[in-house]
């Protein structure tokens, strides 16, 4: 009983600190601010007011500090026994539908988001279903030759779809016609998540020392770097020229990426 | 005797077959059961041939009472039934002296020829009258073709047939409508 | 307990049907309350002679003249799947207002459903199975006789099937009897026939099946219990093909077959939610695609998967109940009852969906890429949920029947009862352990251990759902304001448009008029019927000659 | 002596409800007294053994006497539940003649003998006064008498088998003939009183036949039972077909009616010609289902078919079920021991015959609303054949063991 209260506590502590509710929220706002200010799009920082938070931010918090605390973050409460990158995908999945299910307003192109969220659930679980294995450090360790195309594969299609789930992409939804939007407080919330379990799935596990931690949170930071950049890029481009290459691009690399998982089953079997 | 008996079956069978006054079926049926009689005795069964005699010889003198009259044997149009009732007989000849082996030869050609020609009267169209005489004459050949059996009572059988084939031609009244 | 208790389950629900009919004088709630109190009989006995033992209990009452033996077995999977038929049922005859005959056809039905899981042999539960659905298709033809309703032929098919299936097995190995019949009697177009009925039974196909067409009925008072008593039934099936095949099925590709058309059935679902056009629309997808991820799950062929499709089949049952009960209701009910459907962390689907994949994940090979795809239909499901919050009601009956406060409540138990998922991972490990034996020590109570990962159910869940409590009790609602433009479908299947109308099309053929004499019906009756001696004679020569050459 | 009472009670009792016309409640009387006679000496008329009292050795066989039984108890019922302007005294005479026949048939020493029974049978209906010509209402039943009688001929000459195969093909058709089913249907008409119509020897005189013609067949030709079955069973599935088919699209309910029962006699041609316990049980279920179930029906939808009056209540969905073989009724075991006898001899057959089961649905769903509002005594009757059907459903053990199955 005494191990079971004690082991409730420690996640509680994973869920609401780290690297939980007050680490995505801090780091999170950092980077979005960061993304603020390299696209000139919104707010660079928050409008801080005493109010009591959207049910839509607290659904997504709630989701994204589900998700986090299956990544491999270095000093991490949860065992790494009982983390599962399903349950990482299904939340971080979830906070993208939250907002059509909690806002006024309507997603942008939520048809193409859809393609992109599956190409995304193909990066992120693709790479599991040869090893049979659902722990993320364990997919993250796996340095096999013949697993490895698959799983650079899966990585850079995992970058290629964050700009869209971010929504960094220059596809606004209809209602949102506002010459400078708000602070994004939803992105902010799963920013760390999405590039926390990039860093987990696609790289060794790091240490529970400092220089894990600093290894982590590197890759953590590079991640969001590339998408942040990405992000810029496509936003220069323009609308039509990102939803092209989503459209006719990236789903026929997914499907390349499908390819190779199938073949690589193939081959092992 | 056995293949006069036989040749006379078949006979009265093509009397039904070719005849349309009460007069010719009433012949047709007394003819008939002589010839069944004859082969009934021919093979040692002697209750039968009687039983068959007397039924041909009722079911005649009944079906006097009803239909056309006159003889009306082989009436203008009953070229085929004369050809059918030609081809039953080679037919039924051809089975029991060709294909079929035993003794009992008369019973196999007069038992199929009879009930095939009585059977070609109602597929070809037969009055009220026509169509209860081949009954009667198919009851006969029935009974007649028990005595082919070794078991089943064949007296019996034929006494039954010979008692149904005088009924049949009993039968005339008419049923109100029920359910 | 007297052995001849067993019948209690089928009698009680039986004689309350009859009662029912024979009380109709005393007017529609008397013979509801009469049917109800059947079925809520037949629901206690179950437990009632289970929960002493929590072991087997057979009976035979002797042969019932067609090679079936009357063998009523009570056993862990007979138990969940009677609970997971009766207590829906008897909920809503409790609770919704109904005429005298449907109360006491329904609780016949029932009666016959539960012989099909309480028999102890695969005919049997055909003959109970077909009962169940004749019933079913009567007391919706009752309340309304031109409203969408499952196809009788299609039914009786099914059951058809398996009653085939069951009279290979006796021909085969001797009998039908689930724990007896021989393994080698198991042969692929057994288990064929036995899925055909499976799937078919349950009305789950790729396509609008009536199981997602009885939810547009004008009132969702039959529909309800007729998918409760015969959507189960198919799963059911699965899982006692386990036990006649000693824990697998025939061949591996029929696993993975039986597993893709489950995904495919919930993927299909999913596309319907994520166009539908009304709130109605929507929720009548709910149930397809759960009971499609219970297909895959069971046909993962691990007992990690048999315990997730039980789950999913706890968490529908919950459903069937809410989703008539909040019919065209908004609001907080509406989108607990919504949640909860979808399987949002940490509710009962939410585990089962996640146990099943983890299953299918853990199995791999095609299973695995299977799995897969139900991830990513779990999130496509997730956005139909999502858009279908403020689609319109798209109700036009009446509304006296739903309960929001009892739908709301049942659906917050559903979405609450994550963190005890260990403890109904443990019951359903032990009902799966019947029909999938293996040797692995008794699960703990608040963990869901897996090959590859463990579940921290109630350490993990249970903060969250804490946190969660709090947080969205503190939270801002959401505004009630409507959205700025109606939500068109996410997609459009590539194609969709171009296989209804190629089946539009399909439908529409006709015969030419100028050779619809050499069809003619009446023609060829008027042939056969007009008594010619040519016609006889020729086949009487026919004859001849087929059997002389 | 109970075999010869079997016969002459009945007859007796048509004997005196014939005479007593004049007076209906006297002739139903006296017919009801003679018929209870009738049956109680099949009731204990004991299978197998011989009754010599005649100087004929008389025998019953166990199928043969529950059929009688059966049909016995049928007829009881559609005469105390007779529809409306049906007279019964009527209704009486006809059945304790026809019951009286099928006696007789049933005990008779020989094949020959039956066959003479059923003649005079054919005869005596055809006497009656009926909307039909009389000879084409004669010459299909004449035609099957002649047919089984050569069939009788060439089973007892010696020489090559093809003439027992012959033969096989003439009591084949000859029975199939006598029922009128297809090919060798007759003339119907749905005005005509169901007692002078093709009907009786589809639904009541018919299934004992079947029994008599197919067990005497398969002692006469031992060598070729495997052609008499292949025959049934062809056109056993042919009857199937055409029949649900047939009851599904054609025009009038009436003749919808007929064709189901065609269909029905498919699946018992299907069940005898198997040649093994199942397909016989199965064929004798059905059998019984007719006579129980579908002829009552039929005779209670036959006013509702006049008035053209068409209903979609709960009975009528009941009934529906009922004729379209689905459990709890008593087509559903029948089919499935059907399919079990056409597993356990030639699993192909059963892949043939597992898809046409299920031409029943539309046929029974359009013939289940023939049966218009019924009320009364006419609903009580629906309950009961619904319930008998219901019960030979559930459990038809103890009819079976009656049959010695």
């Amino acid at each position: 009983m005494t191990q079971l209260i004690a082991s409730a506590i420690s996640h509680t502590i994973a869920l609401l600190l780290y690297p939980g509710l007050a680490t995505i929220v801090l780091l999170g706002i950092a980077v979005e601010s960061l993304w603020s200010a390299v696209s000139r799009g919104s707010e660079i920082v928050p409008a801080f007011r005493v109010a009591r938070p959207q049910i839509l931010h607290v659904a997504v918090a709630l989701l994204a500090m589900l998700a986090v605390v299956q990544t491999g973050a270095p000093f991490n409460p949860v065992p790494p026994a009982e983390r599962n990158v399903i349950i990482a995908v299904v939340a971080l999945g979830f906070t993208a539908w939250a907002e059509l299910a909690l806002d006024t307003e309507l997603v942008a192109t939520p048809g193409l988001m859809l393609v992109i969220q599956a190409c995304w659930v193909l990066a992120v679980l693709g790479p599991a279903i040869e090893p049979q294995s659902l722990r993320p450090q364990v997919l993250g360790n796996v340095l096999v030759p013949a697993l490895l195309p698959v799983k650079v594969a899966s990585g850079f299609l995992y970058l290629l779809c964050l700009p869209p789930l971010l929504r960094l992409w220059p596809l606004a939804p209809p209602a949102d016609r506002r010459a400078r939007p708000r602070f994004n407080t939803a992105r902010a919330l799963v920013w760390i998540a999405y590039c926390a379990l990039f860093a987990t799935l696609f790289f060794p596990p790091q240490g529970d020392d400092a220089g894990g931690v600093a290894r982590f949170a590197g890759l953590v930071a590079g991640a969001a770097l590339v998408t942040i950049l990405a992000g810029a890029l496509l936003s220069r481009r323009g609308a039509e020229h990102a939803r092209g290459l989503y459209a006719r691009a990236v789903t026929p690399y997914s499907l390349l990426v499908l390819a190779l998982v199938v073949g690589t089953l193939i081959i092992n079997h | 005797m056995t293949a006069a008996a036989a040749i006379a079956a078949w006979v009265g069978g093509s009397l039904i077959l070719l005849s349309d006054g009460r007069r010719g079926l009433a012949l047709g049926l007394a003819v008939l059961g002589g010839g069944l009689a004859g082969l009934a005795l021919d093979a040692g069964h002697a209750f039968a041939a009687v039983a068959l005699a007397a039924g041909g010889a009722g079911a005649g003198a009944l079906r006097l009472r009803e239909g056309a009259d006159g003889w009306g044997i082989m009436p203008p149009g009953s070229t085929p039934r004369l050809i059918l009732a030609t081809v039953s007989a080679l037919i039924a000849l051809y089975l029991a002296a060709v294909i079929t082996e035993g003794p009992g030869a008369g019973f196999r050609f007069a038992v199929p020829a009879v009930i095939a020609v009585l059977a070609l009267r109602l597929l070809l169209g037969a009055d009220r009258a026509a169509a209860g005489a081949a009954a009667s004459g198919i009851a006969l050949a029935l009974g007649v073709g028990s005595l082919l059996s070794t078991g089943g009572a064949p007296e019996a059988t034929c006494i039954a047939a010979a008692v149904v084939a005088a009924g049949l031609q009993a039968i005339t009244h008419a049923e109100p409508d029920g359910a | 307990m007297p052995p001849i208790a067993l019948v209690l389950p089928v009698a009680l629900p039986l004689a309350a049907g009859a009662a029912a009919v024979l009380a109709n004088r005393l007017g529609d709630t008397a013979c509801r309350a009469i049917a109800a109190a059947g079925v809520w009989g037949a629901a206690a006995a179950v437990l009632g002679l289970w929960l002493p033992l929590r072991s087997t209990l057979e009976i035979s009452l002797g042969t019932l003249g067609f090679g079936v033996t009357l063998g009523l077995r009570i056993d862990a999977v007979e138990v969940a799947f009677s609970l997971a038929i009766a207590l829906p049922v008897a909920v809503l005859l409790t609770v919704q207002r109904r005429e005298w005959r449907e109360s006491a056809v329904i609780a016949l039905a029932t009666a016959a459903a539960l012989l099909a899981v309480e028999a102890a042999d695969v005919v049997l539960t055909s003959v109970a199975g077909c009962t169940a659905a004749t019933l079913v298709v009567i007391a919706l033809g009752i309340e309304q006789l031109d409203a969408p309703r499952p196809r009788w032929a299609i039914l009786i098919a099914a059951w058809l099937a398996l009653a085939w299936a069951g009279v290979q097995l006796q021909v085969g190995g001797g009998t039908a009897g689930y724990a007896v019949v021989p393994v080698s009697a198991l042969t692929t177009p057994v288990f064929v026939l036995i899925a055909f009925a499976a799937v078919v039974g349950s009305g789950l196909y790729p396509w609008r099946g009536w199981a997602s067409e009885l939810w547009s009925r004008e009132s969702l008072r039959t529909a309800a219990p007729a998918v409760t008593l015969l959507q189960p039934l198919g799963l059911y099936l699965l899982f006692r093909t386990y036990e006649m095949g000693n824990g697998h099925y025939p061949q591996a590709v029929l696993n993975i077959a039986v597993a893709a058309w489950g995904v495919l059935v919930a993927f299909a679902a999913a596309v319907r939610a994520q166009a539908a056009p009304t709130r109605r629309a929507y929720i009548a997808e709910v149930l397809p695609s759960l009971a499609g991820f219970a297909f895959l799950f069971a046909a993962v062929g691990s007992k990690l998967g048999l315990v997730a499709a039980l789950i999913v089949l706890a968490s529908g049952s919950l459903l069937v109940i809410s989703l008539p009960l909040v019919a065209g209701r908004s609001g907080a009910p509406a989108l607990l009852v919504t949640s909860a459907g979808v399987g949002v962390p940490a509710g009962l689907a939410f585990g089962g969906l996640l146990i099943g994949l983890v299953a299918a994940f853990e199995t791999g090979g095609a299973i695995g890429l299977i799995g897969l795809a139900g991830v990513a239909t779990w999130l496509l499901a997730a956005a139909a949920a999502a858009r279908s919050i403020r689609l319109p009601s798209g109700w036009t009956g009446t509304v006296a029947d739903s309960r929001p406060v009892l739908a709301a409540a049942l659906a917050a138990v559903a979405l609450v009862a994550g963190p005890a998922l260990g403890v109904v991972y443990a019951a359903g490990f032990a009902i799966a352990g019947l029909v999938l034996p293996s040797s692995g020590a008794a699960p703990a109570l608040t963990t869901v251990a897996t090959v590859s990962t463990v579940l921290p159910a109630a350490v993990l869940l249970g903060p969250l759902l804490v946190i969660s409590a709090l947080a969205l009790g503190f939270s801002r609602p959401m505004p009630a304001t409507p959205r700025a433009e109606l939500s068109p479908p996410l997609f459009m299947l590539a194609g969709a448009r171009r296989l209804y109308r190629g089946w539009a099309m399909v439908r529409s053929v006709s015969m030419p008029d100028q050779y619809r004499s050499m069809f003619n019906a009446r023609a060829l009756e008027g042939a056969v019927a007009a008594g010619r001696p040519v016609l006889w004679l020729a086949a009487v020569l026919a004859l001849c000659i087929a059997v002389t050459r | 002596m109970e075999p010869e009472l079997a016969v002459a009670l009945p007859a007796a009792g048509w004997a005196c409800t014939a005479a007593l016309r004049p007076r209906p409640r006297m002739a139903l009387a006296a017919g009801a007294v003679f018929g209870a006679g009738g049956v109680a000496a099949i009731l204990f008329s004991a299978p197998g053994s011989a009754s010599t009292d005649l100087g004929v050795s008389l025998t019953i066989t166990a199928a043969a006497r529950a059929m009688l039984v059966v049909a016995a108890v049928a007829l009881a019922f559609v005469v105390i539940l007779a529809p409306a302007r049906a007279e019964r005294s009527t209704m009486l005479r006809w059945g304790l003649a026809g019951l009286a026949g099928m006696a007789a048939i049933a005990v008779a020493p020989s094949l020959d003998v039956a066959l003479i029974v059923l003649l005079a049978l054919f005869v005596l209906q055809a006497a009656a006064l009926g909307r039909r010509p009389y000879l084409s209402r004669l010459r299909g039943p004449l035609l099957a008498v002649a047919l089984i009688g050569l069939g009788l001929v060439f089973a007892r000459m010696g020489g090559p088998p093809a003439l027992q195969r012959i033969a096989a093909v003439g009591l084949v058709t000859g029975l199939v003939a006598a029922i009128g089913a297809v090919p060798f249907v007759q003339e119907f008409d749905a005005e005509e009183m169901t007692a002078t119509s093709p009907m009786p020897w589809l639904t009541f005189v018919g299934p004992l036949l079947a029994v008599v013609v197919v067990a005497r067949g398969r002692e006469l030709i031992p060598g070729q039972v495997d052609v008499l079955g292949a025959l049934l069973i062809a056109l056993g599935l042919v009857n199937v077909a055409y029949g649900s088919i047939a009851a599904w699209r054609v025009d009038s309910a009436a003749a919808a009616w007929r064709y189901l029962f065609m269909a029905d006699w498919g699946l018992v041609m299907c069940g005898l010609g198997l040649g093994v316990a199942d397909g016989l049980r199965a064929a004798l279920l059905i059998l019984f289902g007719l006579l129980l179930v579908r002829l009552p029906l039929y005779l209670w939808s036959r006013q509702a078919l006049r008035d053209n009056v068409q209903n979609d209540r709960p009975v009528n969905l009941l009934v529906a079920a009922a004729l379209a073989g689905s459990a709890p009724f008593a087509g559903f075991p029948a089919r499935v021991l059907l399919l079990k006898g056409a597993t356990a001899m030639y699993w192909p057959l059963a892949l043939v015959l597992a898809p046409l089961l299920l031409l029943w649905i539309p046929a029974g769903l359009r013939l289940g609303r023939t049966l218009g509002a019924p009320t009364g005594r006419q609903l009580f009757g629906v309950a009961i054949a619904l319930a008998v059907s219901v019960v030979l459903g559930a459990y038809p053990q103890p009819l079976l063991s009656l049959a010695g199955l």
